[in-house]
């Protein structure tokens, strides 16, 4: 069924042209959305994180407590109607922690995106584009980048150099050896992407009608990169909160009084917490999963959506 | 062969000396003294920049790099503060105690990823195919950490089935079958977790290459000779299916060490990811950055075996 | 149809081929091997060969999409491959170009009337809004499009309707010349034929010249007043239409016409089949590239390159015993 | 019955989420032993799942052959199990398909992908299978047949690759060799001389032969009798030079008008205007109607049916005897 035409009604009217004119404009974003949304599992990830997200966005003003506010009269509580998720060692409420919590593990997930795609897409982007030398040095450099182990580099990294970085910044740190870490596979599918495209007829046809190269960059080669960039960003922060609240867990990435979930569960290292008190560690790891999940489940429909032979 | 295995070896050295200089300038360039943490606290000045001159401490960086990287090179990488023994000596048990936990898993995990992968590929959006797939998905987005902690939790404390730390039961020096039923013992719950995460990325991944191949043209001339179903997907589908696969091994095995890092740390596993995070916080520098160069060739080689194995499964490529 | 609007002298292309991990260069495909023709004005030449023989390669180093690795193209006086970048740039509105795949030649992000209309914002001739947007309309319309099209996307059209936005887009400059690298390829034959009339009505019209470039003889035979053949980079004989495909005068061309299947089912007249396959354009053979195919081949013919001469009428051919 | 297949009432839907599609909706034809049958129309008018469909080759879901019978050698391919009909596949019919490129398996050499149907058919066992596939290769024209048994198609041009898949088609000598456009990737000079090779192989194998193809030039060359395929339907039946010369069906007609190689010098082509309607939204009536100059109110309302207009000739329309060139 090579030559199916458009998806014009003609019901009974016998001149094609007439359905044709009123034939809804189906935009290719339109076309996008509407694939995302045959996918049931998608969607429901969608409103489920734009849930988690709106109530973390919100912990201010939800949040019964100030997270760091000690209270050392009633530490170690169970959970109760004042604090519904009990309190800390210090008798913080644990259910404001993982509020804020929430907060700072969606803010690194993101940054550490945001640095991977910027990174990833203008090395991957002028490799792709320019060819020739720019493109074998900046593929070397990318695959001696590719090379590192990742874990342990980040962990070596952020022990070693968080050592002289106060608690509250220690976030940031965070967000940067991800993203710095993470561009080289978003740096290689850009160039990929770049490649094919720069062989296409209509960027050929755009050098021919005498368009700048910098207008064929932006007008033609982003706009059919973007999409393949936003679900490689998507499943990017799915990874990159798992990495911090890895790192956090370890003590070495965000660290007290700054709550992450990550951080959050390390109470469970501590045998008696562990077993006699789950209400402190299971919640902030129950957000980590559903707040993944979620995020690996619209990368998925995201990329059915786009693709263009689906 | 042999003669691309050697140039391919020769150019990873570059890549490794980079590696090595970017590993020591970190490491280096964090302003924690290494001689303060191992002296005790009460020694004075003097003997304190005594012993930073014993150590070659006080040399410019370039310098202490290169003294580094040639006794390095003869396999001296400097005591392990932590273990007081050459760090050459602590390194090997440590793998052999994460290689234990790990290898069985992955290729248990592996072998039994591809059959669950081609079955979804081939049923595509049948029952078994949804359940794996949310199996799956379910898999990569637990955090392995968290997941260790729920089985101590249920399996490990509430319930006291299977021990929850270490790799054999302290005390009791039993041999023999005994001894490997002991272990077998303690792999069970960490094992479990690693099981499922790899279970969950290699099916994906299997998957994903076999619905590529399953939808060529010569499938189709495959099944026009009238093979049967199982021999056009068991023999033509999948020999095309594997060349993706077997790059993944390749990249995966420095994520055999390095991804055990986590359930070492939760189950207590004396490998060699607890002794890097041990390393890190007790600011161990030479075990660190030993450790490091490590995981790092353990990746050149993974990568470079990837590029073999495709080379040999695929006939396209000429390895001149 | 009087004076040459475009000349070509000898003009070549290597493709340069690289191995390993330096990209080292080892070898050449020598894709446009010294090709010299002339096309007049409001007038199109054919331009027929098989796959691997450089025709769309010539006519997109033709509009220097790709530099060129030697020789000259001269277009009204003006020398296109020294041209500065302002020469160029006017030499954009006159010379352009049509393409083969209706699913890579247009960008699927852009609007119609955006793809048409592009150019013209990029070279001042229009600025945005009414002005701009009915004179989209009316180079539309030339092709065969309707005003309601205009904010459709590439992915809500059919092959033939894709093909006639890439011919609009062309149009819109309006230029004196235009490559056609094999329009209606692509197509069924009922839409082909649409695409075929759109490019005579222009020619009829607007006297634009075509390179049209196509495998298709036999569409290359109604459309063209001249035609040329190629063989792995050079042309091997150019001449009017019916001159060469009434009386063929190189081996390759003989054996060309005959391959073509005819849709007249009581003239089944012998055909000479060309033995083994068409060799590499990476290593060409020696002297007359087709001599290992010819079935007149002498050893002259694998030592000397034939010279391209004109056997008289404008019938060029390069072939050492054509008379 | 000197017929070799008889198909009658074809019909094979795809169940797709936007509704269903008649890919072949009620197509019928015989062919007859030796002979060699021409399918002609123009892409989606389902001629590759025409074909496909004989040997059940269909994709299900979302495909499904909803009804018809297919009665092949006296027998109806319709009522045979899974297991029976791969026995026909590659032994009585067999297939080659249009991209040479992507059609032979890249991990296996060429040789053995034909020692695998000899195996697997005559239950040759390895060396035989190997001697059979050298000779096949050779019986198709490829020089030095000893070297090429042991390459990987990458290593051959799309020619030879062609080549290969035909010896492999044919190495069990099948009643049936079915042509999914074969010559269509091929360039001029490389499709003359397959088209000659089949019609060797045919005359030597006693094979017939069922072309499909979109090229009227290569059904003229090759087909002793061809059916004209539109929106899934057969709308035209006949032997070669009747359809040439006395086409008996609008559709036909335009698509000859629209022929360069056919139109006069300097006379303009003829266009059948509008374009393919969609499998989902079919117009009632003769699915044709809306771009036919001869369309009346019968059309537009009544299905026509495939009638017998002349000996051997059949077409699907009410105005057949009036619509002319």
């Amino acid at each position: 069924m090579t030559e199916r035409n458009t998806g014009i009604k003609p019901d009974d009217k016998i001149d094609q042209e007439i359905g044709e004119a009123e034939q809804e404009i189906l935009t290719p974003w339109k076309l996008v959305r509407r694939k995302f949304l045959k996918r049931k599992p998608s969607v429901v990830a969608l409103i489920i994180l734009a849930f988690i997200i709106l109530v973390v966005a919100l912990a201010p003003i939800i949040s019964p407590y100030d997270p760091n506010e000690l209270d050392m009269t009633n530490t170690k509580q169970p959970p109760s109607k004042e604090h519904i998720l009990g309190t800390d060692e210090l008798g913080r409420d644990n259910f404001s922690r993982v509020l804020y919590g929430g907060r700072v593990a969606l803010q690194v997930g993101i940054f550490a995106v945001i640095i991977q795609v910027i990174v990833g897409s203008i090395i991957g982007g002028i490799a792709g584009y320019y060819g020739g030398w720019i493109d074998n040095i900046l593929m070397r450099i990318t695959e001696v980048f590719m090379s590192f182990p990742f874990l342990p580099l980040v962990i070596t990294i952020s022990a070693v150099v968080g050592v002289s970085i106060p608690a509250e910044h220690k976030m940031y740190l965070v967000m940067v050896i991800l993203g710095l870490l993470s561009w080289p596979g978003l740096a290689r599918m850009v160039r990929g992407q770049i490649l094919s495209l720069r062989e296409q007829e209509f960027v050929l046809a755009a050098k021919a009608l005498g368009i700048k190269n910098s207008r064929i960059i932006v007008r033609h080669l982003i706009p059919n990169t973007v999409g393949y960039i936003v679900v490689n960003a998507t499943l990017g922060v799915a990874s990159a909160i798992l990495q911090e609240s890895a790192l956090s867990f370890l003590g070495l990435g965000v660290a007290p009084p700054v709550p992450t979930w990550g951080n959050l569960i390390q109470y469970a290292r501590d045998i008696y917490n562990l077993q006699h008190r789950p209400w402190l560690w299971i919640p902030p790891g129950l957000c980590i999963f559903a707040t993944v999940m979620c995020i690996n489940l619209i990368g998925d429909g995201l990329r059915d959506a786009i693709d263009p032979k689906s | 062969m042999l003669r691309y295995i050697g140039r391919r070896l020769l150019q990873l050295i570059p890549v490794i000396i980079l590696i090595s200089i970017l590993i020591f300038t970190i490491v280096k360039a964090t302003p924690g003294d290494p001689v303060g943490s191992n002296l005790d606290p009460r020694a004075t000045a003097e003997q304190r920049q005594a012993e930073r001159a014993r150590l070659g401490l006080d040399k410019p960086i370039p310098v202490q790099y290169w003294n580094w990287i040639t006794r390095s090179v003869q396999g001296d990488f400097g005591d392990s503060y932590i273990y007081k023994r050459p760090v050459i000596e602590v390194i090997p048990d440590f793998i052999k105690n994460s290689m234990i936990l790990n290898i069985f898993v992955y290729i248990f995990a592996f072998l039994v990823s591809i059959p669950i992968g081609i079955i979804t590929a081939v049923r595509q959006y049948s029952k078994t195919d949804n359940f794996f797939s949310a199996f799956s998905i379910i898999g990569i987005s637990m955090p392995t950490f968290f997941f260790g902690l729920l089985l101590i939790y249920f399996f490990g404390v509430k319930n006291q089935w299977f021990p929850i730390s270490g790799m054999e039961t302290v005390g009791k020096n039993i041999e023999g079958l005994a001894h490997v039923k002991d272990v077998l013992n303690h792999i069970a719950l960490p094992g479990i977790v690693l099981i499922i995460a790899n279970l969950a990325s290699l099916v994906r991944y299997t998957r994903t290459s076999m619905l590529e191949v399953i939808n060529q043209d010569y499938i189709r001339t495959a099944r026009s000779k009238g093979l049967e179903e199982k021999v056009v997907i068991y023999k033509h589908a999948f020999r095309n299916a594997l060349i993706p696969i077997i790059t993944i091994v390749g990249f995966t095995i420095p994520s055999l060490f390095s991804g055990a890092v986590m359930l070492e740390t939760v189950f207590n596993w004396p490998g060699i990811g607890r002794v890097l995070v041990d390393a890190v916080n007790l600011r161990d520098y030479n075990l660190l950055m030993a450790l490091n160069m490590f995981f790092a060739i353990l990746t050149l080689l993974g990568n470079l075996l990837a590029d073999i194995g495709y080379a040999l499964v695929d006939p396209r490529i000429r390895v001149d | 149809m009087s004076e040459v609007i475009l000349e070509i002298n000898n003009l070549k292309k290597y493709f340069p081929i690289t191995k390993g991990l330096m990209k080292k260069e080892v070898g050449e495909v020598k894709a446009v091997d010294g090709v010299s023709l002339f096309i007049k004005e409001g007038e199109t030449l054919g331009i027929v060969g098989e796959s691997g023989c450089g025709k769309s390669t010539l006519g997109r180093t033709l509009l220097r999409l790709y530099e060129p690795t030697e020789g000259d193209v001269i277009f009204r006086g003006v020398d296109v491959l020294n041209a500065s970048t302002d020469e160029m740039k006017k030499l954009r509105r006159e010379m352009q170009i049509v393409f083969q795949d209706p699913y890579s030649s247009l960008n699927p992000r852009m609007t119609i009337s955006r793809i048409v209309g592009e150019s013209l914002i990029e070279h001042g001739l229009f600025k945005k809004g009414k002005g701009l947007e009915d004179y989209v309309v009316e180079v539309m319309e030339k092709c065969g499009l309707a005003r309601y099209h205009m904010n459709r996307y590439p992915h809500e059209f059919s092959g033939g309707q894709r093909q006639r936005v890439g011919v609009a887009r062309a149009l819109a400059l309006n230029p004196s010349f235009i490559v056609a690298d094999e329009p209606v390829s692509a197509l069924d034959v009922s839409i082909q034929s649409q695409i075929i009339n759109l490019f005579n009505d222009l020619q009829r019209d607007l006297n634009i010249s075509f390179m049209f470039i196509s495998h298709d003889l036999s569409v290359v035979r109604y459309i063209s007043h001249r035609v040329g053949v190629m063989y792995l980079g050079s042309i091997v004989e150019l001449a009017e239409k019916n001159a060469l495909f009434d009386n063929p005068q190189h081996p390759y061309t003989q054996a060309l016409l005959t391959a073509i299947p005819e849709p007249d089912p009581r003239n089944k007249r012998e055909r000479i089949i060309l033995e083994g396959d068409i060799p590499s354009p990476s290593n060409p053979p020696s002297g007359c590239k087709f001599h290992t195919r010819c079935r007149y081949a002498q050893d002259i013919c694998s030592e000397r390159v034939p010279e391209f001469r004109d056997l008289g009428g404008e019938h060029f051919v390069a072939c050492h015993f054509a008379k | 019955m000197n017929n070799l297949l008889k198909v009658k009432d074809l019909r094979t839907y795809f169940y797709t989420d936007d509704g269903v599609v008649k890919a072949v909706d009620g197509v019928e034809f015989q062919v007859k032993f030796g002979e060699t049958i021409g399918i002609v129309g123009e892409s989606g008018c389902g001629k590759s799942i025409t074909a496909m469909s004989l040997i059940r080759l269909i994709q299900s879901p979302p495909g499904k052959i909803v009804s018809g019978n297919i009665i092949f050698d006296g027998e109806d391919l319709t009522q045979l199990s899974d297991e029976e009909i791969r026995s026909i596949r590659g032994n009585d019919i067999s297939m080659i398909f249009q991209e040479p490129m992507t059609s032979l398996n890249p991990v296996f050499t060429s040789g053995y992908q034909i020692e695998e149907i000899l195996e697997l058919h005559q239950k040759l066992d390895e060396d035989q299978a190997r001697k059979r596939a050298i000779e096949m290769i050779k019986l198709i024209g490829i020089p030095n047949a000893e070297r090429i048994v042991d390459e990987y198609p990458h290593q051959l041009s799309g020619g030879m690759r062609q080549r290969v898949m035909i010896a492999m088609a044919l190495a069990c000598q099948p009643k049936m060799l079915i042509a999914d456009e074969p010559t269509t990737a091929l360039d001029v000079t490389i499709q003359a001389q397959i088209l000659e090779l089949m019609n060797e192989l045919k005359n030597k194998m006693n094979t017939s032969i069922m072309l499909i193809t979109h090229d009227l030039g290569v059904i003229a060359e090759m087909a002793d009798h061809v059916i004209v395929m539109y929106s899934g339907k057969v709308v035209e039946d006949a032997p070669i030079i009747e359809l040439f010369e006395n086409p008996r069906h609008p559709y036909t007609i335009g698509l000859m008008a629209s022929m360069p190689s056919l139109a006069k010098e300097g006379q303009r082509l003829e266009t059948i205007p509008g374009v393919v309607p969609n499998p989902l939204y079919l117009p009632k009536g003769c699915y044709f109607h809306p771009r036919c100059k001869f369309a009346t109110d019968e059309c537009k309302k009544l299905q026509p049916e495939l009638r017998e207009i002349a000996p051997g000739h059949k077409s699907a329309c009410f105005r057949a005897e009036e619509v002319t060139r």
